[in-house]
Parts: structure tokens; sequence; C-alpha cells
């Protein structure tokens, strides 16, 4: 690793010269603050060199009073009191860079928004506060540094692990886009759980058609490495550059990993089916009750010649479907899982996967009753309320049982039909029913695939439900909180095919993003560490949230050997959690420094803002060289 | 002058929901005393246990940390500010310093009442820790 | 004075600047792909910067929505226009020329410093659009605290011409003579991110179509919640009073035929069970009542977050609510039947009611104009490969986000976005690939 | 270019007189409707104002006072708060009182 921290002077080796510049804003300020008097008081900071006020700073008459005074005055700090920074900090950085002066060695006092419009009845204490806050700002920037973005080069290479539509969706979108993509799948073909799938709705396309299509596209493109049966093992290094260890599961020695070099990774593991516990609606007591994946694919190998539905040797003459199994579940009546916990998530796809299933077996068998048991019918997307609405008028019966009691099953000896279901029906006031049924169908939800030693790599984040979690539930729904790597599918959440996909072609866009230039550019806004300073406590790791951005390495220091802790700025979010952790301060978010604040605090005190101390050229940490740095070890 | 305005109180914000939330109270003209001094940061999490007592020891009359709560993008930030702030707090009281002039709320983009309110009750507080 | 035409080239033109287009938008340029983002209001933003809190999270939605709002104004690679209709998209060659027409604001905008001062000044009230009618706003007024751009509008159709605004103005920024301008863009690829709208609250007759004060649409209920609302807390609109007891009626705007809204609208039952968990938070003597048939709360949290809000006391009831009708003092009167129950229909009087009003799209293939790309039987945008690529439309280089192609809550939309962000920056990379009498 | 503050001053006075004599000639300056709205507007404001000069008053009174109708008194006094001529005070039973400011 090699981190330089120079120790340099000002840029120009000059004595700090600020420019204060306040504006009137026509009037919104002027009107209540005395912005001459402002510019006069702040003319008599020690540091000071230039002190106007002026009608409209943000035109551009107003930009070049700050541009010819740069070039023409010497000054190399400059202070804008004028609107809120939101609205015209990036202009006045702008006109610095334009002047060839670093735009960071700027700061913004907001004397309107903050000041004159929230102040008007009191135009004395406005201006004497505007005075303070100026000589603030002045304080901050005479301790402000140079600062430049950080840059972290990049592998144009994806991988994805996981190769069912997500994965093979992502892969696709991000080979179309130009970049390198290994789709590393543990089984021995393409496809995941769609491949299982007679018809999907509501299109009624086959589910080996969409798989088909897929592989198809991930065939065609010279740039996608599939790797089948084979999984991730080594997760090393950030953004830009991972170091990932792909391992054949048929390959018994270490030697043949393979190591793949990548910029993002995106993960679409997928998931599982809930596996009913022993009992449950007579679930595992009972073979007339199975689960919904299971009576799909006899459904599908039911050849279309069949005119009855068969099962376990008899004719089915009524069937069951029971919604929430093994979702929405309820503590204290249901078992729960083996975290302790019950599934109280929605699996979002079965209600509507059970109403298609239904329509399939109406349609084929139209003599057999249909019973459905449910909580909440939840049709809620395209297409899918007409399952719903046709099951109904085709003569299924539908019965709500209430959350905490969910319908039971008992087998019947020798009976009529297999068993009698016995649940209670909200519809009709709650009246306890019995239901003579030959088959019971258990719409099972979806839990997370165990991709715990993928988990353990990173230390990724899993929400309460076992499923991935992303950053963001809201805003940030495919990223997870280690940079570069992406969510794509189920594995963050019960999810059906299409917005799977949409899932996995967003993931691809964020991967596309990062790597679409040869370096990423990050903001300058990280932790930086004093290293003559640091003292090598190691009280900062504790604080850091993010794993890799603070580690303790052996430096050389006036030639010896020192351990100090060092910041890795690709993966350093500035936070500053450590900053306040450090004792002797030698670690400190660049442009936000604690020195920077303490000088704050003494000019919104002082009496005399000619009595603030003269600020000598600052030597520090300057310009981070931020060498990529391969693996995490 | 009334002697609200002769106090200081410092204003800590943060760039994500209460340095924007203090614009809105701006745009909307509604006013408050002139003896409050806002500076913005990534996160208040940033700063040590001294920092606030120094404040208070170089004649800060009070302070309001306003944080963006469950809005706050950095990881662990909030809890970590909450405990620091608790621990300044207990050293504010072996210090003899009125635990009122010290305060951590949340104020969101757009919550310009309660920000008002915190002035308003922070400025209470202090002269009545005055008055004692 | 005859305008000139402004002419521009663009890898993608965006169509509607909500969450969804702002998100494709932010996908595209930070790819490195050029953008012209046309949004018809004065502010970006769309329906979410309207919004009091999100679910399931609850953060307050101006808050996350401002700096994803910012970045797009502030992004280099994006050209937005505010205020401006798309006239007619053409395909050519593979690449897409549109016209657009620039609605003048009445102001120089290189002039404005967003000082409101106009505002101040003008003395003509008119009903606040953001507020939904709950608010007042000017003639010439900045559409929203938030909102950006912010420039103040001049509503020309109710300006008294009195002059007061550019008396105080102190940059002489406002221009009554501004005339619309024309805008030219050459397109590589089209994303549409047009919208919804919500079910028209005077469709529902049998729920008084709109002319009871107390009855309102869920987004009027979002701004009175919302901490910068029209009224500074939860009231009556008839009276001003703080309501003791709210209800909602749920599936008032969808799988209804009669509307021909057949289909669910995804986030009725959520933003429901979300304002009223914020009354209950606000109103902590108040009876909320939820009025519904299913409740779908079926996204990642959701569930949780349903089953948090029965636990703090609110009601569900599972019934279909016939008829609202007004008592004395304007206070809502619902016939009810309680399925659960079975005694029979019944009327419930309520001081406030909330229409869960379902998601209809904004813009609609059959009106025309626009771009002649087709729609489904729910009249949402048609997609030819709805499972694998959702994203498609009927017109290759065109694709859709967001609710365009159907009710969407907010990180469905937002997932939706980057998915055509990235289906466009693909079709780019074809077309540019083979550009053989293809590109102009 | 000139500086900003002249560049304003010489335009001030003249252009928007000008810019306004232009537009009334082709536009006209309101409807009759709008007038007349207008003018109710303000004749409700006053009556708003006036009654809320001296004390705080909820709605309700301020409609029993002025005649008026308690949803249109209720609109104006969120259109007069949110331009701040409007105070809130300490809520009084179900009702907000309102006081000018």
């Amino acid at each position: 690793m090699t981190e330089t921290n120079t120790s340099a002077l000002n840029p120009s080796g000059d004595p700090i010269r600020v420019g204060v510049y306040v504006c009137h804003c026509g009037g919104n300020i002027s009107d209540i603050i005395d912005t001459k008097a402002v510019a006069a008081e702040l003319a008599g900071h020690p540091n000071v060199a230039v002190s106007n006020d002026y009608m409209f700073m943000c035109s551009d008459p107003g930009q070049a009073l700050i541009i010819d005074d740069i070039k023409a005055n010497h000054i190399n700090r400059v202070v804008v009191a004028a609107c809120s920074p939101t609205l015209h900090e990036l202009t006045f950085r702008k006109a610095l860079h334009r002047a060839g002066l670093n735009p960071y060695l700027f700061e913004h006092v907001n004397i309107r928004e903050q000041a004159s419009w929230v102040h008007k009845g009191d135009h004395e204490g406005a201006t004497r506060k505007a005075v303070r806050l100026v000589a603030a700002g002045v304080e901050k920037v005479v301790r402000q540094d140079e600062l430049f973005p950080i840059k972290v080069g990049v592998e144009p290479h994806v991988v994805v692990v996981g190769g069912g539509v997500a994965g093979m969706s992502a892969a696709v979108a991000l080979a179309g886009r130009g970049l390198g993509v290994t789709l590393v799948e543990k089984g021995v073909a393409l496809g995941g759980r769609v491949a299982d799938l007679d018809r999907v709705y509501p299109t009624e396309e086959r589910g080996a058609d969409l798989v088909q299509d897929l592989t198809r596209q991930v065939g065609g493109h010279s740039r996608i490495d599939v790797r089948l049966g084979s999984e991730v093992v080594g997760l090393d290094g950030h953004v830009g550059k991972f170091a990932v260890t792909v391992r054949a599961s048929s390959v018994a020695s270490e030697d043949q990993d393979r190591l793949v070099r990548a910029g993002a990774i995106v993960i679409a593991t997928g998931f599982d089916h809930y596996r009913p516990a022993q009992g449950e609606h007579g679930f595992g007591e009972s073979p007339a009750v199975i689960t919904l994946p299971d009576f799909q694919s006899a459904l599908r190998q039911c050849p279309a010649s069949q005119t009855s539905l068969q099962a376990n040797g008899r004719s089915v003459r009524s069937v069951a479907f029971i919604h929430c199994v093994g979702s929405r579940q309820i503590d204290g009546v249901h078992a729960p899982q083996a975290d302790g916990k019950v599934n109280d998530y929605c699996s979002r796809t079965c209600c509507t996967a059970t109403l298609h299933t239904i329509r399939q077996v109406q349609s084929r068998f139209p003599d057999v009753d249909v019973y459905d048991l449910h909580k909440d019918i939840r049709t809620y997307g395209r297409g899918h309320e007409a399952y719903y609405e046709e099951a109904s008028r085709a003569g299924a019966l539908f019965f709500r049982f209430p959350d905490d009691e969910p319908p039971t099953f008992a087998a019947s000896t020798g009976g009529k039909c297999a068993g009698t279901i016995t649940t209670r029906d909200i519809l009709t006031w709650g009246e306890e029913l019995e239901i003579p049924v030959d088959l019971v169908v258990l719409a099972t939800g979806m839990v997370p695939r165990d991709i715990a030693s993928l988990i353990d790599l990173r230390k990724l984040p899993v929400g309460a439900d076992r499923f991935l979690q992303e950053v963001h539930p809201k805003l940030r729904p495919v990223e997870i909180g280690v940079a570069g790597i992406l969510l794509a599918g189920a594995c963050q959440g019960p999810m059906d095919i299409n917005e799977a996909c949409t899932a996995a072609q967003t993931a691809a866009v964020k991967a596309a993003i990062l790597l679409a230039n040869p370096t990423i550019e990050l903001d300058p806004f990280v932790a930086v560490v004093d290293g003559e300073r640091c003292d090598g406590c190691e009280k900062c790791l504790a604080e850091c949230e993010y794993k890799g951005a603070l580690t303790m390495a052996d430096l050389q220091l006036a030639g010896a050997t020192v351990r100090r802790a060092v910041v890795n700025p690709a993966m350093c979010v500035g936070c500053g959690a450590c900053v306040a952790a450090c004792p002797p301060r030698a670690v400190n978010v660049a442009g936000w420094t604690l020195d920077q604040f303490d000088a704050m605090v003494d000019a919104i005190v002082a009496e005399d803002v000619g009595a603030l101390a003269h600020t000598e050229c600052r030597a520090g940490v300057r310009h981070i060289e931020f060498a990529v740095i391969s693996g995490g070890n | 002058m009334s002697p609200e305005d002769d106090l200081k109180i410092l204003i800590i914000t943060t760039m994500i929901s209460s340095y924007p939330g203090a614009n809105t109270v701006g745009q909307a003209r509604l006013q408050y005393s002139p003896g409050t001094f806002i500076v913005r940061v990534p996160d208040p999490v940033m700063f040590p246990e001294e920092f606030y007592l120094d404040s208070f020891a170089k004649g800060i009359d009070g302070i309001i940390i306003m944080s963006s709560g469950s809005d706050c993008p950095y990881e662990g930030a909030y809890p970590r500010l909450s405990k620091r702030v608790g621990r300044v707090y207990a050293r504010m009281k072996e210090q003899g310093i009125d635990t009122s002039r010290l305060k951590l709320t949340t104020i969101c983009t757009v919550c310009k009442a309660a920000f008002l309110k915190e002035i308003r009750e922070m400025q209470q507080n202090i002269l009545k820790a005055k008055a004692a | 004075m005859a305008a000139s035409t402004q002419q521009l080239k663009a890898d993608v033109l965006v169509v509607g600047a909500g969450i969804a287009g702002l998100q494709a938008s932010l996908d595209l340029a930070d790819q490195g792909k050029s953008v012209v983002l046309v949004e018809r209001k004065p502010s970006i933003g769309g329906t979410m910067i309207n919004l009091s809190k999100v679910f399931p999270t609850l953060d307050c939605a101006s808050c996350i929505t401002t700096p994803r709002m910012a970045s797009v104004a502030h992004h280099a690679n994006i050209d937005l226009f505010t205020l401006s209709e798309v006239d007619g998209i053409e395909k050519a060659g593979g690449r897409f020329r549109a016209t657009l027409t620039k609605r003048p604001r009445y102001i120089e905008e290189d002039k404005c410093i967003g000082c409101k001062r106009c505002e101040e000044a003008c003395t003509v009230f008119l009903e606040d659009d953001f507020d939904h009618g709950l608010g007042a706003r000017k003639a010439i007024s900045i559409p929203f605290t938030n909102a950006i751009p912010q420039y103040p509008v001049l509503d020309a159709d109710n300006c008294l011409l009195c002059g007061a605004c550019a008396k105080v103005c102190p940059t002489q920024c406002i221009n009554f003579l501004q005339e619309p301008t024309k805008v030219e863009v050459d397109a590589g690829a089209v994303i549409l991110a047009t919208g919804f709208e919500l079910t028209p609250i005077a469709a529902k007759p049998q729920y008084g179509g709109g002319a009871f004060p107390n009855v309102l649409s869920p987004l009027q209920m979002e701004r009175l919640l919302a901490p910068h609302g029209p009224y500074g807390g939860v009231m009556r609109p008839s009276d001003g009073q703080t309501p003791s007891s709210i209800a909602y009626v749920q599936c008032a705007g969808s799988r209804d035929k009669s509307l021909g809204v057949p289909y669910c609208s995804r986030v009725c039952c959520m933003y429901a069970i979300k304002q009223a968990m914020l009354l209950s938070g606000s109103l902590p003597i108040a009876d909320i009542t939820i009025y519904y048939m299913d409740i779908r709360a079926f996204g990642k949290g959701y569930e949780q977050f349903y089953q948090n809000a029965r636990a703090m006391g609110v009601e569900f009831v599972k019934a279909k609510v016939a008829r609202i009708s007004e008592g004395e003092g304007h206070n809502p009167i619902l016939r009810i039947e309680r399925q659960e129950a079975g005694t029979g229909p019944e009327e419930v009087q309520h001081d406030l009611v909330v229409l869960s009003l379902g998601m209809v799209p904004a813009w609609k293939p059959s009106r025309g104009g626009l771009i002649a790309v087709e729609a489904d039987t729910d009249g949402f945008l048609k997609s030819p490969s709805m499972k694998l690529s959702p994203a498609l439309t009927t017109m290759d280089g065109v694709f859709a986000a967001g609710t365009a192609t159907g009710p969407k809550d907010i990180v469905d939309a937002i997932t939706d976005a980057g998915a055509a962000a990235m289906a466009a920056t693909n079709y780019l990379v074809r077309t540019q690939a083979a550009p053989a009498g293809h590109l102009p | 270019m000139s500086e900003g503050e002249q560049q304003g001053d010489e335009r001030k006075g003249n252009y928007a007189i000008e810019q306004l004599k232009q537009v009334r000639a082709t536009r006209g300056a309101g409807t009759p409707a709008q007038i007349e709205r207008s003018k109710r507007g303000k004749e409700m404001q006053n009556l708003i104002l006036k009654a809320i000069a001296d004390e705080a008053k909820t709605v309700p009174e301020i409609a029993a006072e002025t005649g008026l109708p308690e949803q249109d008194v209720f609109w104006w006094i969120t259109a007069l708060r949110k331009y701040n001529r409007v105070q809130d005070e300490r809520k009084r039973g179900d009702f907000v009182p309102y006081r000018k400011k």
C-alpha cells in the first residue's frame, strides 16, 4: 500500500490572503444587514486582504470580482457571504477553478436564509450575527487545505453470483453494455427456479421458454464466461477492484481456484421454497397434503389427454388451497424457524401463483370443486386481479380464515374423501366450517437461500427476515452496505419473475455507472490521518462501521517503522465517527476538521474580529494520492 | 434588545436534513433570535466530548445538535452520537454545567415548527439556568 | 418577437421528472450519457415531493427526494426543461426527433434570485395546486418550498397585471412579454416516465363526487400530514376542527369495473396504513378506521408495517362502503356492511374521511400526441416482454419507467427506472455499433 | 457589461410599465369574474383580519362574527397564515385560535 501525505505549504508558498465578499442579494440581505459594515469589519481580520460588498455576487460581474482579485491581488482563500450554499456554493467553486485556484479553498456563509430572512426586526442583531458568521467562515477557510477528488482505477468486469433469471438478466445487460461478466452458478444448468415452472402469470408463457430465451442471450455473448457447478469462496478488495475466488465444486484441489478481478459484484442467489413443518395443515402426515410447487409440477406432468385429476391413486373431486403457508406467520401461533423467529413477511407471489394454478385446474378439470382459504387475496400486479375474478366466476369458493387460527386438516380413513379441513370463516361471520377434500395444496412462501458462506466473506448485511438487506429500502433498493456489491432478485426478498428481472437490470445499471470510466472519482471528504500525530492507539478502529475503510499498517516514519491508522479512501464515507475517538486529533474528515470547528467557535464568541489571531501558512495533510491496493489483506 | 438575543446558541446541523431545514424556516420568513449560530457538518458524530465542553468554556451559552435521526445516511452514526452526548451530560454534571444547555434532537428538511421550538426552549432553559 | 428554435442533441430524452424520470436520468447521466429531461410542471419531483412521509421507513419524503432533485438539476450531463411539454416524438433511422414547447414563466431565470418578494407583493390569492386546493398561493409564486428550480411562475391566466411584482423585484427579472419557445431534440433513445394520476373523485358520485369538504383525496391528507402542510396540522377543511374520528375507504377507485379500473392500484393499502400511523401519532386520541376488502401489504417490510399499525390500535374493518352522505356540520356519514359481523347495513359517522383513490396513467397513448407506442387493455403502456424486460414498449428504442407501466410504489418505480436506463443504454450501444444507414 | 446595480436602476421605473401597457392592450387586465373574485377576496380578508385584530379567535368564532361561511374563513386563514399575516395561538379544545400579526 502506498499513501503519501505530502507536507506542503500553501500551494504558492505565499502567505494566506483571504478575499471576503458580502452580497446584498438585491436588498434581500442588505435591507436587514448592514453589508457595508460587515465588509468593513472583516477588513480588520489579520488574514483578510480584500473585503467588499456587492449587489449580486452570483452575477457574472460579481464572480468577475473574485476572479480578478485572485489573479491581480493574490487572493488565495475566498469567503462569500450570501444566500444558502445549496444554491451557489458550486457557482463560486467553479469561479475559483476558472481563476486557477483550488475550488475547495472557498467558504460559503449563509446570511440570507439563516440571517436576514429570519431576523427582520433586528437590523443590529442581524448585522452582528453576520459579522460573527463571516469571521467564522474566514477562520475555517484559513485552515482549509487544497482537496482533490480521489481516483480509483476500475476493472471493467463484473462477477454475477447465481444463474437464475435475475443473474442471467444482469449478465446479459452488463455484457450488452460492453462489460466482461463471469456468471457463477452452483448448479449444473442455468435457469434457477423459473426452469421448474410450467406457465407463468400473467403472460402464460412457459417458464422453460423464458429460461431458454435468456440462456440463448447469455450464450450469444462472448463477454460472458459461464462457470457452472461453481461457487464464490473468496472475496477481497473494494469497489472498482475486487478479487473474487471462484471454485468449481467438481475440482477438489484449491489450486484449481480461479481468481477473477472485477469492479463490481452482483448477487443473485435467489430463494428456496418454504418447507412446511411436520403436521402444518397435515403436511407430512397425509399424502393428500402437498405444496404448491409440488402440485404445479404434478399438473405439468399430467398429460393433456387426462380428463380427471388424480392424486394418491384416487380421483380428486375437490381440492383446497391454503394461502400464507410459511408467510405472514405470527409469534406464538406458528412454529419458529431455525433462528427462533417466525416468517412474518408476505411472500408476495403466492396469492397470484395460487389463483393462476386454480384457473389451470378449473379449465382442465371443470368438475373439480375448488376451495380457497386465505387471509387476504393479494393479487396486486398487472393482470393479476383477473385470475381472482375468473376463479371466483368459475365457481371457486373463497373462505377467509383469522390470522391466528390457521385451518387444520384431518385425514379420514376409508371415507368418501381424503380428509376434512376445519376452518373458521370470517366472511360468514366467523362460522366454523368443515370442508371434505381429496387434496390440500399449501401455497408455500419464499425463504432465502442458505448463502451463509458468501455472507461471511464480506459481512453482508442481512435483515430480520434473513434476506439480504439493501442500503435504503426506498431509494437505494439494489445496493448493499458494501460499495460495489449489488443485489438482484429474490436474494433480497420475495419477488416474481418480472420484479426479479427489473431488479437485476437495475443492479446492472448501478454496476455500469461504477465501471463507466477507467477510474471512479470519489468526493475528497473522507477521513485523513496525520501520521505524525497518530500514536497507533487503534481507538478509531472500533468506531468505524465500514469494513476496510480504516486499518492499521506499518509505515516508515523518519527512518523508523511505526504502526499507524490508515484510511482507504475508496471505502471511507466521511462520517467522522473515528474523528471523535482520536485523542491526539490525528484523524479528521478532509474539509471538516476539528481545528476548523474550534476556530469557528472562537470567531463566534470573539468580541472583535481584529483581535483574532493571524494564521500562518498551513502545513498538514494535502493532496491524497491513493494508489490502488489489491486485496484486503 | 431582549435577553434572548444576547445569548450565543450554537446550532449544529447536518448537510442532509437540518441545515436545509433551517433554510426552509428562512424561506417561510419565520423569525427567531439572531443569537443563533448555525454550523453544518456531515454528521455531528465527529465531535469529541471536549468540543462541547470547550465551547461552553469559551462562552457559548447553549448547543443544539440537530441530527438527522433515522434519516442519517451513515451506518451506526446516530446511536454513537446519542451515546456520546450522554457522556457529555455526565461530564457537564461533574463540572457543574446545567445540562439543559445541551440538546440532541432531530430536525428534518421541512421541520419548521420544531426548529423554532428547539430554539425557544433552549433560550428559556439558559435564562432559567442563569437566573438560578 | 419570434424566438428561434433551440436545437439539442442528446443520448436519451426522458419524459417526466417524477422520481422515476429523475432516477432514470441519473442512472444514464452517471454513466456519461447526455440526457434531456422534460417536465411539464414548474418543478421536478413529481408526486413523491408532495408526500409527507414514505412507507414503511417513515422517512420524510421531502428530505429524501430533495437531494435527488438537486443532483439532477446540477448534473453536467442533464439538460433540464421544466414547464415544458413534449409536442411529439418521431422515430427516424433508429433515432428520435422530439419537439418541445417551453412555456413562459414570465420571469428571466438567469436574473431571478429566488427571493419571493414578488410573491409577497402579489395581491391575487388562488388555490394552491401543491396543497391540492387546501392552501393558497399567489398569481406569481414559487410552486412549493423545495421546488427545483427555485423560480416563481407567473400565472398569466389569473394575473391582474397590476405590476406590483415588477415594482418590488430587486433584479427586474419579471418579463410580461415572454412567449413560449420551441426546442428540438435529436435523441438516441427515449424513456417515458409519464407517471400517474389519481382516479377522479368526481367519478364516485356515491361518495359525494368531491362535493363534501371533509371527504379528502389521499394526496390532500398527505399535505395535512406534512410538517410544512397548509394548516400546520390535521384539521377539517370545513371548519378547522381537529378531527377525532377519521375513516379510510379502500378501493375507492380501484378493483372497480364501473370506473374502468378493474385492477388493484397496489399502493392504496400501504399509504392508508402509513397515514393512519402518522395520524395516530399526531392525534393520539383520534379513532382511525380503515374499511377494506383485502389488505395488500406485499412489499418488503410491508406486512410487518401493517401488523404494527394494528398493534397501535388502527381499526381494520372488512366492509364495503356503499355510500357517503353528509350530516350536520359537514360530518360524513358512511353506509357500510361489516363482513365479519353479519349485522346488516349500518350508518357510521366520522369527522373526516379519506378516499383511497387508485392510479390511472397520466398520459395514455389513446389520447394521442407524444409518441405512437401502444397501451395495454388497462390503459398503461404495453410491454412486449412483460416478464423478462418490463421496461420495453412496443417501439424499439423507447422505454418506460415508473407508473407509466402500471401502478407502482416508490421503490418499485425507482427499480423500474434503473432497468429502463439500462435498456436504453444497451439500445444506444446497439444502434451506435451498427450505424450504417441508420444515424442521420 | 455594466454593474448589476446600475443595470437594475436603468431598467427600473419604465420597463414594467411599458410591458404592462402592451400586455393590457392585447390581453386585457383580468376578466370581470376575476376582478370580482379579487374584490370579494379582499373584502373577506379585511373582515377576517378585523375580527382577529385584538383577540385570537377560532374559525367558528370568526365565521359567527363576520357572517362568512366557516369553510371560506378557514381557507382565508390558511392563506393569510402562509403569508405571515396571521399567527396561531395555543389550541382551545378542538380548535386553533388565530390572531392578526
